[in-house]
């Protein structure tokens, strides 16, 4: 079906989802700690709009419930703990180096497809207009995984978990309206829970080997060095 | 019940007659060595002489040592009377068949090499293992050979094996030619002949059964001797009624058995003939070629016994 | 019902009741009553279920089944039994000076999460609530982990948080996937994740999605199940938290993940109509069986080897849920069973033991059975048991599971069996020195309470003679609502 | 009523494993009252299977315990009696020895309770290993009976070889028992249940039939120890306490070998010769190394381990012949050599264990191990070296012990190769049979060396000097299985007889033919063919001796006998340093047989005031050459896959996510 066939907020929504999927690349190419934190709260401030678009559109007005612990959580909470960590552990300007990031980026623009290859069989169901952008959340949701893995600094690898969280909450929306409402609660709550514990040990780290680099976090092993 | 008489004279028979055997063959040896060597009858004077004197006995023998002549002369003596000499109308023959046979020699020298090595000494020790070596070479061959006779006649009592035998026309049996080959090899062995041992020497480098029987004195010393004589008779009889079976009486006439008892006497001649020419002709050979000679002899039965199921069957 | 409100609300009160008083001497008894007082329910809602078959909440949010109220059950069986033992490890502990106050009010509260998190997982009827309690588990025990705070125990949280954390969004996905598969045959949106409103409509929602949804649930509860190549943070978390923790973790959580697996494969099945999802489970039961068995011959650390030894039961579990059918089926419930009690056992003597030498280092630990017998022979016999020799439980599990395999995939059953051969030789070539032979100088006795582990055994060698028919019952209600047909 | 007995005889022995527990601060009395009750459900077994075995009955009874739906079905048949009969004798025996051996433990560093729960349990799983009639009880039954027997060979365990002698054993148990699973396993493939009736119901095709029996041959052969599978025999028996080696080796093997007896013709049925010819060779490649590699032993339990798997092979023989003949339907010969494998199992386990005995009894008098170090001992302790003569007697198959009764019926079965169509068969039975002679020749080598240098010549040691009769209740035990060795070779018409209802339950033909000529003849195709009396042989042996004696001693007046130093061809007073060595006694058979050992031989020449060394080791062949690399490549793999666990998180993070990428590209 045509995007012109859509009505202009259903639109607005699939532009935001493509700006989603940007925010993404971005943070995978961010080098700095806090603008990956800044690229973090837009990716957030996104989602927001996007789900208050959601909500107009499908008149499921509990999305905006859902919509307001978004921006609480991933625009204001989340990026202000993180910011205040980094400040705390004055690691602001810390420069993280990614090995090559072309290459990276080539692959995470590879998994783009591969989502959308593997989405395929979802949208021939999906009766939603927007439904091509579960494709999207799930590309989200695997570059926020390689953020992760080629992330050596303990918040670098938080915040990609965090935009993990970002594409599975989206999709939720994007692709059935939201999840239950207590869900979404309990969600909401894990997920406060985690940053709160994820702050807590960066310092722990940080007493312990001096900085956040993860990699050197590699007493435990079976292979005898 | 007449069965069992006449098996019981006979089995005298041969015990008494062991000791002229071996004379027989001595005395044979020493004409073709240009020697004046010792008449026939001489053994009888040394046994007598020997269980007329002193047991000497060696303060660390233990009572093994003193029963052991009376367990090796006791079974040589059942061993031989389950042979058939004169006649295969044995009842006793029933009571134990080659195996069984082979069972006793391997009983008695089991002692005979455990009293070697009672007394401790460096002689007897050396003795018991080079004639246990010799032995777990032999009696597998020895056992061989039979076999062969047993599937050849289905059958492993020595009785049925001769009367069998005797009853055949002669046919050319290659499993025969082969086991009586093997049997005989063995029984050189066994006996303790040249080339495995040389019953005249005390050179402590060669003995084996001398060797054993060093510490020995008066009867004890005599009945080693005695079931050593018998053992030589013993293995003269298997192989003479073996592999010329003709001649032995098939029933119990007395005519057929007096005629039996010649011809036997005649067979065992000529076989203490062959025995000296051999033991003179060659020498006796080291320790150690004697498993070259034993494998021989192993395989040379256990050809009989392939070429029994292979062409005969 | 009230039954399963109080079964739910003492672990939820213990949480911020400990929070406060966690420090005090007496917080362990206080630990040991609320966690008998949790049993106690239990155990009243396990007779409740018994006699009047499955309960479902009014609100729905609810569900006691015969395939939960069983594990229901063992939690809070082992969850006392555990406390139990914490107690006198705790106040060693606290003696060496490993742990001070604070950290003892957040290990008893954690405690108490720990457990109501899990509760909340087996009973709720919402299958993203079921998602959200056993995050929940893994926030509760991720500060546990990294207790001591040493290099090691601080890694070893942040593995688990990381990977668990990351493993369990997948399974999020997975979930969202199937309610979107959900939302478009049942009326009401609001109930698109109720397992009993699920059951119903499953073979009519889309194969596609929900094979898809299956790869993202079995990859991410299979993380915590510990499935091979997804295991890695198990035998660190194992090892470097305090024992008492490694005994739940591995006796209880492991299995409640490997619960969550196999609802879903429930829903799953009838949809996709093939056997799909068994064959991946077979696949990765079988990887974890024999990458496990073989890791056990490089171990070092006593409490590291066993959870590995973990890993390899999980595997085998995962193996048999895969392979489907009556017998098999049977066999892995029982195994849920024998293994928590067995491993929980194993644990819990490997914490005295560990004491007795005061280090992990098996090179370090010898001659335990000459310094304090007890704890020798608790743990020659548990790992007996658990490397699955008779009378014991864990053999009788692994027989049905064996001739279950031979049945029905034949060519699987030597790698098995071999793969069975190598993980016992790791286990005992480990074991040997640790209990047998002479202990070094200076090595004492220390204040062990064996009870625990005595009535763990008991019930496993119980189970491996003979089986009570209530609970041959219920696994057998659980089986038929697995696979369609029982045993008995 | 048997069968009820023989449970009787199963709960007797788990009460002597548990009832003396409570009684842990008085070990006396512990150890007493355990062997009280193991020998009275030795005595309670023993009846229970001389009555099946005697009735040819077979009962079956379902116990309401194990799985739910599969309960424990037991059944008595007149096989699972014989071995009844067996296991139950010598425990009986076992347990008048024990008491007074273990004595040396009380009051020692290791307390006694293990040692009595386990005999216990390690009984009571051999006989439940004999009653079951289902796989999963006979499964349950087997590895307790190995796992037991584990506690019993690591009891001893502050010496670290004793560790890991218990570890290959149990190892190896635990790999036999997985065999056996899947033995089972392709039979309950095949059968609805477990049941053995449901099993012997099952049709296989050949296929799966050889696949089966394969399984169960390893399996079975892993505990009965046939080469290449006997490596941890040599290594578990010495080191168990005596009266466990005693059992372990005589009664625990025969228990291995009921389990393939029972696979093999019961629940397999139609036998293929081929089977049979695999065990034939198998057979005769363990007695023949067996015995040679014993022959090289100087620690004397160990010498006692490799004679077992001699004997097992001698069993496995027998066992192969019959099976043979029976593929070709020769059943009488078959029942012959079924008749000849099972005689054996008895003699095997009275001798075997009076040996081991003896053993014990030296072990507890002088501390010693070595033959070397032993010499001169039927002076110091004449019972046990009489009792030891007799076990040497007939383990080396001589007339008219009875050992010589079963190799002499083996050979009778052998020697009807002729019958056989096929001339391969008919050539590979002579060969089995030249080695079984081989074997027989060898064994009685190495008694000679036993005997020579235990008991005879002059203590080697200072310890042996110390040594004496031991306590009552060892010499009663001895002195019982000596009459039972000399009874069972000179009665074994009695013996055929009683055992001749196996056959006719198993193959359907007995061998009537054998004992149809009265007690005193034993004939088993006919008499014409081979017969043998025993009671004859032993009467003619004692008339001889007497008439000799009799004979030779009025020759002289007086028959005092001069006691003087020994002669020794007048070399000085001897010492028992002189004397021949074990080794210097089995050297010209190492020589003859060098290319069966791995021998390493060495001679130090004297330093400078230093003495001479001379150093022998012999090693296993096969030990190094299947298991070491087996070992190996193992670790090799472990360490290999031990890189999964590198240390660094992203790596992991790496395998979940590849995993997922992997799993969406399949299913999609």
């Amino acid at each position: 079906m045509l995007i012109a066939s859509l009505s202009l907020p259903e639109q607005v929504v699939l532009t935001l989802a493509a700006l989603i999927l940007l925010s993404s690349f971005l943070l995978l190419a961010q080098v700095r700690l806090d603008s990956l934190i800044n690229t973090f709260a837009l990716q957030g401030l996104l989602i927001f709009f996007a789900t208050v678009l959601m909500a107009f559109i499908a008149g499921k007005y509990h999305l905006l419930i859902s919509a307001a612990l978004t921006l609480f959580l991933k625009v204001f909470f989340i990026p202000g703990q993180l910011r205040l960590l980094i400040i705390r552990l004055n690691i602001r300007r810390e420069v993280e180096v990614i090995g090559n990031p072309s290459l990276i980026m080539l692959f995470a623009a590879a998994l783009v497809l591969f989502s959308y290859y593997v989405a395929l069989p979802i949208r021939e169901l999906s009766l939603l207009s927007t439904r091509n952008t579960i494709a999207i959340s799930l590309a989200v949701v695997l570059i926020g995984m390689l953020i992760v893995i080629s992330r050596r600094k303990a918040v670098a690898q938080v915040v990609g978990f965090m935009s993990m969280e970002n594409g599975l909450f989206f999709a939720a929306v994007v692709s059935t309206y939201g999840m239950p409402m207590v869900v979404e609660l309990g969600i909401a709550f894990d997920v406060l829970v985690a940053v709160i514990l994820f702050g807590v040990f960066f310092f722990h780290i940080r007493a312990e080997i001096g900085s956040l680099d993860t990699d050197r976090l590699n007493h435990l092993t079976e292979v005898e060095k | 019940m007449t069965g069992f008489l006449w098996a019981i004279a006979q089995t005298f028979c041969v015990v008494l007659a062991a000791p002229l055997m071996a004379g027989w063959v001595k005395w044979l040896k020493c004409r073709l060595q240009n020697r004046k060597g010792p008449p026939p009858w001489q053994p009888y004077r040394d046994l007598l002489r020997l269980s007329r004197k002193h047991v000497v006995l060696a303060d660390t023998a233990s009572p093994i040592f003193r029963m052991a002549p009376y367990i090796v002369f006791s079974v040589t003596i059942l061993a031989v009377s389950t042979v058939p000499v004169i006649t295969v109308q044995l009842p006793v023959a029933a009571l134990a068949d080659v195996i069984a046979l082979v069972g006793f020699l391997a009983l008695g020298r089991f002692f005979l090499s455990l009293a070697g090595m009672d007394v401790g000494t460096a002689f007897g020790g050396m003795g018991s293992s080079r004639e246990v070596t010799i032995a777990s070479l032999a009696e597998p061959a020895l056992l061989m050979a039979f076999f062969t006779l047993a599937m050849n006649v289905s059958s492993t009592n020595l009785s049925t094996v001769i009367c069998q035998l005797a009853q055949r026309d002669i046919t050319l049996y290659p499993s025969l030619i082969f086991s009586s080959m093997g049997l005989i090899l063995v029984a050189i062995a066994e006996t303790g002949r040249i080339p495995i041992d040389n019953p005249a020497t005390h050179l402590e480098l060669t003995m084996i059964h001398e060797a054993i029987i060093l510490e020995y004195s008066g009867r004890h010393l005599a009945l080693m001797e005695w079931a050593a004589m018998l053992k030589l008779t013993l293995f003269s009889l298997l192989i003479v009624n073996v592999i010329v079976p003709w001649g032995v009486a098939l029933t119990l006439v007395p005519g057929d058995l007096a005629l039996a008892a010649l011809i036997v006497t005649g067979k065992l001649l000529v076989w203490g003939m062959i025995l000296a020419v051999s033991e003179t002709i060659q020498a006796k050979m080291r320790l150690f070629r004697a498993p070259q000679y034993l494998g021989l002899a192993f395989i040379l039965s256990l050809l009989g016994m392939m070429s029994h199921i292979i062409l005969e069957v | 019902m009230n039954a399963l409100g109080a079964t739910l609300f003492s672990p939820l009160a213990g949480i911020f009741l400990l929070a406060f008083i966690g420090h005090r001497r007496w917080a362990k008894t206080v630990n040991l009553l609320i966690c008998t007082a949790t049993f106690v329910t239990a155990l009243l809602l396990a007779i409740e279920v018994f006699q009047q078959g499955p309960i479902l909440s009014v609100n729905k949010l609810f569900y006691i089944d015969g395939f939960n109220v069983y594990l229901i059950l063992l939690n809070a069986f082992v969850g006392m039994t555990t406390a139990i033992f914490s107690g006198p490890y705790m106040d060693h502990e606290i003696a060496i000076g490993r742990v001070d106050d604070r950290r003892m009010r957040l290990y008893y509260s954690m405690y108490q999460g720990f457990l109501f998190t899990m509760l909340m997982a087996l009973s709720t009827n919402n299958l993203g609530i079921l998602w959200v309690s056993i995050e929940g588990a893994t926030l509760a025990t991720v500060l546990l982990v990294s207790l001591y705070r040493t290099h090691e125990s601080i890694e070893a949280g942040w593995k688990y948080f990381i990977i668990c954390g990351v493993g369990i969004s997948q399974a999020l996905f997975g979930t969202i996937l199937v309610y979107f598969a959900a939302v478009r045959i049942i009326p009401i949106s609001e109930e698109g994740l109720l397992w009993t409103v699920l059951q119903q409509h499953a073979g009519q929602m889309d194969a596609g999605v929900l094979s898809l949804a299956f790869v993202f649930l079995l990859v991410g509860y299979g993380t915590k199940v510990g499935l091979v190549p997804l295991h890695n943070w198990l035998p660190d978390a194992h090892s470097e938290g305090p024992t008492p923790m490694s005994a739940i973790l591995s006796g209880l959580l492991l299995n409640i993940a490997l619960y969550a697996v196999v609802r879903f494969k429930m829903l799953v099945d009838p949809a996709l109509g093939s056997h799909l999802a068994g064959n991946m489970m077979m696949g990765f039961g079988m990887l974890s069986f024999s990458v496990a068995g073989l890791l056990l011959h490089r171990q070092y650390d006593v409490k590291r080897m066993f959870s590995y030894s973990s890993i390899e039961h999980m595997g085998l579990m995962t193996f048999a849920f895969g392979i489907g059918g009556p017998l098999a089926t049977f066999g892995a419930l029982l195994h849920m069973i024998v293994h928590s009690l067995t491993k929980s056992a194993i644990f819990i003597t490997v914490g005295h033991a560990t004491h007795v030498a005061g280090t992990q280092k098996m090179s370090n630990i010898r001659g335990l059975i000459r310094t304090q017998p007890f704890v020798g022979w608790g743990l020659l016999i548990g790992t007996c048991a658990i490397a699955g020799f008779p009378p014991f439980g864990v053999f009788t599990s692994e027989f049905l599971l064996f001739t279950a395999t031979i049945k029905s995939y034949p060519w699987l059953a030597p790698p098995l069996v071999l793969g069975l051969a190598v993980a016992f030789a790791g286990l005992f070539r480990n074991l040997q020195p640790m209990v047998f032979g002479e202990p070094p100088v200076g090595q004492e006795a220390v204040v062990a309470n064996m009870w625990p582990v005595f009535v763990h055994l008991t019930l496993v060698l119980w189970l491996g003679i003979a089986i009570p028919t209530v609970l041959a019952q219920w696994l057998n209600q659980a089986t038929i609502m697995l696979v369609g047909k029982g045993v008995l | 009523m048997a069968l009820i007995i023989a449970e009787s005889a199963v709960l007797l022995t788990l009460l002597s494993s548990v009832v003396p527990l409570f009684f842990l601060r008085r070990p006396y009395l512990q150890g007493r009252l355990s062997f009280l009750l193991l020998g009275i459900s030795g005595l309670t077994a023993c009846s229970g299977g001389g009555m099946a075995l005697m009735l040819r009955t077979s009962e079956q009874m379902v116990l309401p315990i194990g799985l739910p739906w599969l309960h424990v079905f037991l059944r008595l048949d007149p096989l699972s009696g014989f071995f009844l009969f067996i296991v139950g004798l010598i425990t009986f025996i076992a347990a008048c020895y024990g008491p007074a051996y273990i004595r040396e433990y009380i009051g020692g560093k290791l307390s006694i309770g293990p040692l009595t729960l386990f005999t216990g349990l390690f009984v009571g799983g051999m006989f439940l290993v004999l009653l079951a009639a289902d796989a999963f009880s006979f499964m349950l039954a087997w590895e307790l009976m190995s796992v037991a027997s584990y506690f019993l060979v690591v009891f001893q365990h502050e010496k670290p070889e004793n560790r890991h002698a218990a570890f290959i054993y149990l190892l190896m148990a635990v790999v036999g028992g997985a065999f056996l699973f899947l033995a089972y396993g392709v039979l309950a493939g095949f059968s609805d249940g477990f049941s053995f009736v449901a099993m012997k119901a099952a049709h296989l095709s050949p296929t799966w039939a050889t696949i089966a029996f394969t399984f169960a041959f390893i399996g079975f052969g892993l505990k009965a120890g046939i080469v290449p599978l006997h490596v941890w025999l040599p290594l578990a028996h010495p080191v168990a306490p005596s009266h466990i080696s005693a059992m372990m080796s005589g009664v625990m093997l025969k228990v291995a070998v009921y389990g393939f007896i029972r696979f093999v013709y019961d629940l397999l049925g139609n036998v293929t010769w081929q089977w049979g010819v695999v065990v034939l060779l198998v057979g005769s490649a363990s007695a023949v190394l067996g015995v040679l590699y014993a022959l090289m032993q100087h620690d004397l339990k160990r010498l006692l381990a490799y004679h077992s798997v001699e004997n097992i092979g001698i069993i496995y023989i027998g066992l192969g012949l019959s099976m043979i003949f029976y593929a070709t339907h020769h059943l009488e010969i078959a029942a012959l050599a079924l008749i000849a494998a099972l005689y054996h199992c008895l003699n095997h386990a009275l001798f075997k264990s009076l040996l081991f005995f003896g053993a014990g009894a030296i072990l507890q008098q002088s501390r010693q191990h070595d033959m070397e170090k032993m010499g001169g001992l039927i002076k110091k302790m004449p019972v046990t070296a009489y009792c030891f003569l007799v076990g040497c007697i007939s383990i080396s198959a001589l007339p008219p012990f009875n050992g010589f009764v079963s190799e002499w019926l083996t050979f009778q079965a052998a020697l009807q190769g002729p019958l056989l169509k096929s001339g391969i068969l008919g050539a590979m039975i002579p060969v089995a049979a030249a080695m079984l002679a081989l074997t027989g020749a060898l064994a009685a080598a190495c008694f000679v060396k036993v005997y020579g240098i235990v008991f005879l010549g002059q203590a080697r040691s200072p310890e042996i000097l110390e040594a004496q009769d031991p306590s009552f209740g060892m010499q009663l035990s001895q002195i019982l299985l000596a009459v039972c060795c000399l009874g069972f070779g000179i009665f074994p018409t009695w013996t055929v007889r009683a055992i001749n209802g196996i056959p006719e339950g198993l193959l359907g033909t007995g061998l009537s033919s054998a004992t149809d000529n009265g007690w005193l003849w034993l004939t088993p195709v006919n008499p014409q063919t081979a017969s043998y009396g025993a009671p004859a042989v032993f009467f003619g042996i004692l008339v001889c001796w007497l008439l000799v004696y009799v004979f030779l001693h009025p020759l002289r007046s007086d028959n005092r006998i001069r006691i003087a130093p020994a002669w020794d061809c007048g070399f000085g007073p001897l010492n028992s340093r002189m004397q021949y060595t074990a080794s210097a006694f089995a050297m010209p058979i190492r020589r003859i047989f060098s290319f069966v050992w791995l021998i390493f031989e060495k001679v130090e020449p004297a330093g400078p005031g230093g003495r001479a060394h001379y150093i022998l080791r012999i090693d296993d062949r096969l030990w190094l050459m299947l298991y070491v690399p087996i070992g190996k490549l193992m670790l090799k793999i472990a360490e290999r896959t031990s890189y999964i666990q590198g240390g660094n998180l992203r790596v992991y993070l790496c395998y979940s996510f590849f995993t997922l990428l992997f799993l969406l590209w399949v299913i999609v």
